[in-house]
């Protein structure tokens, strides 16, 4: 592991041990790491090395062969709910509802995840993703980077501690990814924690950045 | 004129039941589907308005 | 008259409008003059007794349903071919009316089987393929409204409507075809053996059903123009006066 | 960022959250609804058409054919209750949401049945009028699919959940489902046929009400359980 | 990078394709098989269930039944044969592909009746037996069943192809289909029905087998041009 | 448009006037190019411009409102299979059957596309995109990044003298990258044209490489 040396804030997530096998092969095993808050960690390899089975075996979607997941000092599976609470997930899948509107989408995400928002604050945020000309129109309609755009406002309003994201700037362009940058960076400056993997360089301007290689 | 009298004529030979279902479900069909073209065209109408009420909220 | 003029649907929209009310005036009037013709002064019939009298719309009503599915087809084949946008708005506008005469052919006929024939129903060719043509206007219009893009809706549909177009000829020629228990035509090309009032009176209430049939779809049409155009100029300038 | 533990999610929230939510897609699309209903009504007519329309048989057989097609349409519905959810995410993030699942799950069942069960149970009369069925019978016909209805959406939850992901799709869900569906077949049809040859329905009809209490008990959990093996 | 114009595709080449390719995916997961024919036999079975068992009501209501399970059975497999494809864009490349689409259409009709209409061909003398129907009966049932459901098959594909994207899924394909297989419902049930109360089952298997006809002539083609509209 | 000099050689694909609209908006109108064998033309801008839409107008997939395509001086729409033969699609959508092998999918995309190649053949091309180990099993188990490299074997197969390709750089890490513009450099060096939206700056040694901006 590398990076800017460790701050002194306790570890919000700690994973020892973690061991993986997919088919015959072993993806990773031995595997551990902290994360505090403030912390940035970037999952990186090349492709097919288990970046994605490493983030869903951490949300606790996949059952990882060994280890444990501490959240807040506690394994994980003690209070899965309690861990879930404070952690927002997005995967390679959009979950967007191709017949709600970008405003509904966001709504019902953000109600799922427990957060109560308001609609100005939701227009805001989809506005802050120029999509406020489009939040009435059915999400189907919209082109493969505005639909990711979509993710980001539910980002930008998800109180959640820890991010965990899969190829966030996928489709996204040079705007997009700026935007996506700005709002990692008031996440970290926050106290917030993310653990991402991605093929791109992330730099927010906050925040402690490291990185975790996979083989 | 064939009938003789108001009557007969409801009567309709005894087959009053069979005539008279078939001549009502034509007029309750047109009736019908008057109704329906008026509300759409309101309906049409209105979306305009609505329509452009965004656009101004915007 | 310049074709191309009025398949635009802004002039088509206010061509409609001055043709419709027209449409609806003539059908009213023919209407009561075969309804005069058919339920007062026609005789009885020597066979059914008054119950034929149902013939003044069945009949009608029957041509109608075969009639506007192949018009409706004629318009779908153009959309499929020229892309027009027209004729597309055109056939959605007229499969409602098509479904309505539809279900009242249907209608009028099992309540004139019962007293002849002494059931309502019989699954025979002629009225089998009927039904089916009922169910081929009620899979069009909800297959040219499933989808979220109309041009989409249009395309498939028309699609449909031409596959669907094979079942005319089995409805017209079953009675032939097949020994049915419904009669075979009476009326064609070689002439009539009809009471000369009878077929007056049918005659006169089929064009009463086509002006009808005109009127509704040129109304429809142009609520369908609205809801397509809603978002262009023109139909903005127009609600504004 | 605070890092209080938040409040944690709630059975009530999630339940809410998800009835709400496929309600209003349901109603973006009213046609999955009417469609169910022309399914209904298309299958309880296609059997005079195979059979032949003697009016003693038909009302003989009424009452099978209208469960019979009751139970199709719920269970053409099915596919659709996880499927698309399975495959845009969606059920990721209600696994991972503070709610528990049993809230969500019963949420959708609960919204699955308002758009499929409610409206066969409703028009369930007209169709046995069909039939030439006493209004006695009609009743008992109705409050039968009124009970019943609600279990084959459980049942029928609970198969779509496992069958998600895996492959054979639909014909594995009819594999598993059709045999379940059987027994509330047998006392659904058995209520209306009891109720016309005189004989009381109550024995039918309080079994399927067992039913449907043991189903509410046990089924939306075995859903949570079913998708959270579903999304691994 | 040869810029000589290619050899144009062909017609048996996308044919060949279309069944080389879905036959083998059927062959991977022979469950959609098993499966299609696991249902026909739930609903054959389902209905001495709903309406109890006389021996002479079932010889009455066989043929009928038979014919309406497997109608079904092929409907319940529709919404699988383009549905995959147009989810992972294969149908895209398809349209794109030099070879005309009446080739690998017909192909994937092909291949679909030979996974679903075969199987319930083969097996529905078996089922033919527990209604108690006669030898003769039963073999012109599955004759009528040999020639009618290629045409469920070409029928359905139609449909299939026409509600690719649309709401409402399965429930407007049987709004579409359902009707279209109404008449072929009512001659093959009729032929076995003729043949079981002494008539000739001849008129009814002719007029199959020019229905079957006209679908191979006409069908295929709407199919492709369906893809092509969904794909758009 | 910018770019290098055009070269001397004709214009292959040529488009003109093409207009097309979505929903309320018009996308773009009176768009014309010509893309001459040896060039690579990029589509650029921002999310929800209109690239998408473009290459599938371009492939026949949409119908534009207004416009023509000429493939080799001749409108697409006199004979559409003659295009269709001389044109690899590479859109959004993977076109992969999960459960077939990367082998077997490989197999069929090219039999689909009239390609004849013999096992051998193929077995070279997905070694050298790194999935010779992975070759047997189904698709449905390899990673986002594996599943894309399937494409490029695809791509490297096709006798195809045109590529559209919609992001071809989406989930693919640096060697994938890497790989891929060697692929394309390739097809360029050997006369062939390509058409490409993304959001990556493409670079192939050889070839001349033209931008198209939409708005
Ligand atoms: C639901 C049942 C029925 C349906 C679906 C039906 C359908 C049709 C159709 C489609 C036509 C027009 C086709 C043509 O011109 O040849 C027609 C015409 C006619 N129908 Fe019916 N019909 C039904 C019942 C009856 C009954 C019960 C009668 C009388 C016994 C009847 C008498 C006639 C007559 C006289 C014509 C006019 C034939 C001619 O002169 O050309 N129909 N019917
Ligand atoms: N049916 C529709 N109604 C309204 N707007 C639509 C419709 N279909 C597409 N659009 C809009 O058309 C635009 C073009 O989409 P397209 O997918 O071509 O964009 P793109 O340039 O590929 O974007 P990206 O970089 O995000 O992939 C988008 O803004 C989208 O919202
Ligand atoms: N069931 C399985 N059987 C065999 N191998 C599997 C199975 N499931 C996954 N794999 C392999 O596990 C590896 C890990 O995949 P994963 O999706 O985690 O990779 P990744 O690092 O996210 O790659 P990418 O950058 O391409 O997204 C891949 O090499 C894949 O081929
Ligand atoms: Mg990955
Ligand atoms: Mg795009």
């Amino acid at each position: 592991m590398t990076g800017k040396h460790r701050s002194g804030t306790p570890d919000v997530l700690q994973v020892r041990d973690l061991a993986c096998r997919r088919g015959p092969a072993l993806l990773f095993s031995g595997l551990g790491f902290e994360v505090a808050g403030g912390e940035l960690l970037c999952v990186r390899g090349p492709n097919g090395c288990g970046k994605t089975t490493l983030l869903r075996c951490v949300t606790g979607l996949t059952r990882p062969d060994e280890g444990t997941i501490l959240w807040h000092g506690e394994p994980s599976h003690v209070d899965p709910e309690r861990m879930r609470a404070g952690m927002a997930y997005a995967g390679h899948l959009p979950s967007l509802k191709d017949d709600l509107t970008a405003e509904e989408n966001l709504e019902f995400s953000l109600r799922l995840r427990g957060a109560a928002t308001t609609p100005g604050e939701r227009r805001e945020a989809l506005a802050a993703v120029g999509l406020d000309k489009r939040r009435r129109i059915p999400s189907r309609r919209l082109s493969a980077g505005q639909r990711r755009r979509i993710g980001l406002a539910r980002l930008a309003l998800d109180p959640a501690e820890l991010w965990i994201l899969d190829e966030p700037l996928t489709a996204l362009d040079d705007a997009g990814q700026a935007l996506f940058t700005e709002l990692l960076d008031r996440h970290l400056a926050a106290g917030g924690l993310a653990l991402a993997a991605t093929h791109h360089r992330l730099a927010p301007a906050s925040g402690v950045v490291r990185e975790l290689r996979l083989a | 004129m064939y009938w003789s009298s108001w009557s007969d004529f409801r009567a309709m030979g005894g087959h009053a039941f069979f005539v008279w279902m078939s001549y009502g479900a034509l007029l309750l069909a047109v009736v019908v589907e008057m109704l329906l073209l008026r509300a759409r065209r309101k309906r049409a109408l209105a979306a305009i308005e609505e329509e452009r009420d965004l656009e101004t909220e915007n | 008259m310049n074709w191309f003029y009025f398949s635009s649907p802004s002039t088509f929209y206010g061509l409609a409008g001055r043709l419709a009310p027209w449409c609806f005036v003539s059908a009213a009037v023919l209407a009561a003059w075969g309804l005069y013709l058919g339920l007062l002064v026609a005789p009885t019939d020597a066979q059914q007794g008054e119950v034929y009298r149902v013939i003044f719309i069945h009949v009608p009503t029957a041509w109608m349903s075969m009639f506007l599915y192949f018009i409706m087809a004629c318009y779908c084949g153009l959309t499929l071919v020229f892309n027009t946008r027209l004729s597309a708005m055109m056939a959605r506008a007229i499969a409602p009316t098509g479904a309505m005469f539809t279900f009242v052919a249907l209608w009028t006929g099992s309540f004139w089987g019962r007293p002849t024939w002494g059931t309502y129903w019989v699954w025979d060719a002629r009225l089998t393929s009927e039904l089916v043509l009922l169910f081929l206007y009620f899979g069009y219009i909800a297959l040219a409204n499933a989808f979220e893009d109309p041009r989409r809706g249009d395309r498939a549909a028309a699609l449909l409507a031409l596959i669907g177009v094979v079942n005319l000829p089995i409805i017209y020629f079953s009675v032939q075809w097949w020994n049915t228990l419904h009669q075979g035509s009476s009326v064609n090309f070689k002439g009539t053996s009809m009471h000369v009032t009878m077929l007056t009176g049918m005659l006169v209430m089929s064009f009463a059903a086509w002006m009808y049939a005109i009127g509704a779809a040129l109304v429809r049409v142009r609520s369908i123009i609205l809801e397509r155009e809603r978002r262009t100029q023109w139909v903005r300038e127009l609600k504004a006066a | 960022m605070n890092s209080v533990p938040q409040a944690p999610g709630s059975f009530s929230g999630g339940f809410a959250w998800a009835m709400a939510r496929d309600l209003r897609l349901a109603w973006r699309h009213p046609d999955e609804a009417v469609l169910t209903v022309a399914f209904f009504v298309l299958v309880a007519s296609l059997f005079p058409l195979g059979i032949g329309a003697e009016p003693q048989l038909l009302q003989r057989i009424g009452p099978g054919v209208i469960w019979v097609g009751a139970l199709l349409a719920a269970f053409l519905a099915l596919p659709g209750l996880f499927a698309a959810d399975y495959a845009d995410g969606s059920l990721e993030q209600m696994t991972l949401s503070p709610h528990p699942a049993l809230g969500w799950a019963g949420g959708k069942i609960a919204a699955h049945w308002i758009v499929s069960g409610l409206p066969l149970t409703l028009l369930s009369p007209l169709i046995g009028l069909q039939y030439g069925l006493t209004p006695d019978t009609l009743l008992v016909q109705a409050l039968s699919l009124a009970i019943g209805t609600p279990v084959l959406s459980l049942l029928g939850g609970a198969c779509a959940a496992l069958a998600l992901g895996a492959r054979g799709g639909g014909m594995l869900l009819a594999l598993l489902a059709l045999p379940l569906f059987v027994p509330v077949l047998i006392f659904g049809a058995g209520a209306a046929e009891a109720q016309a040859t005189g004989l009381s329905p109550a024995p039918h009809l309080s079994l399927l009400a067992a039913a449907l209490i043991a189903a509410l008990v046990g089924l939306p959990w075995a859903v949570g359980a079913a998708v959270r093996i579903a999304v691994d």
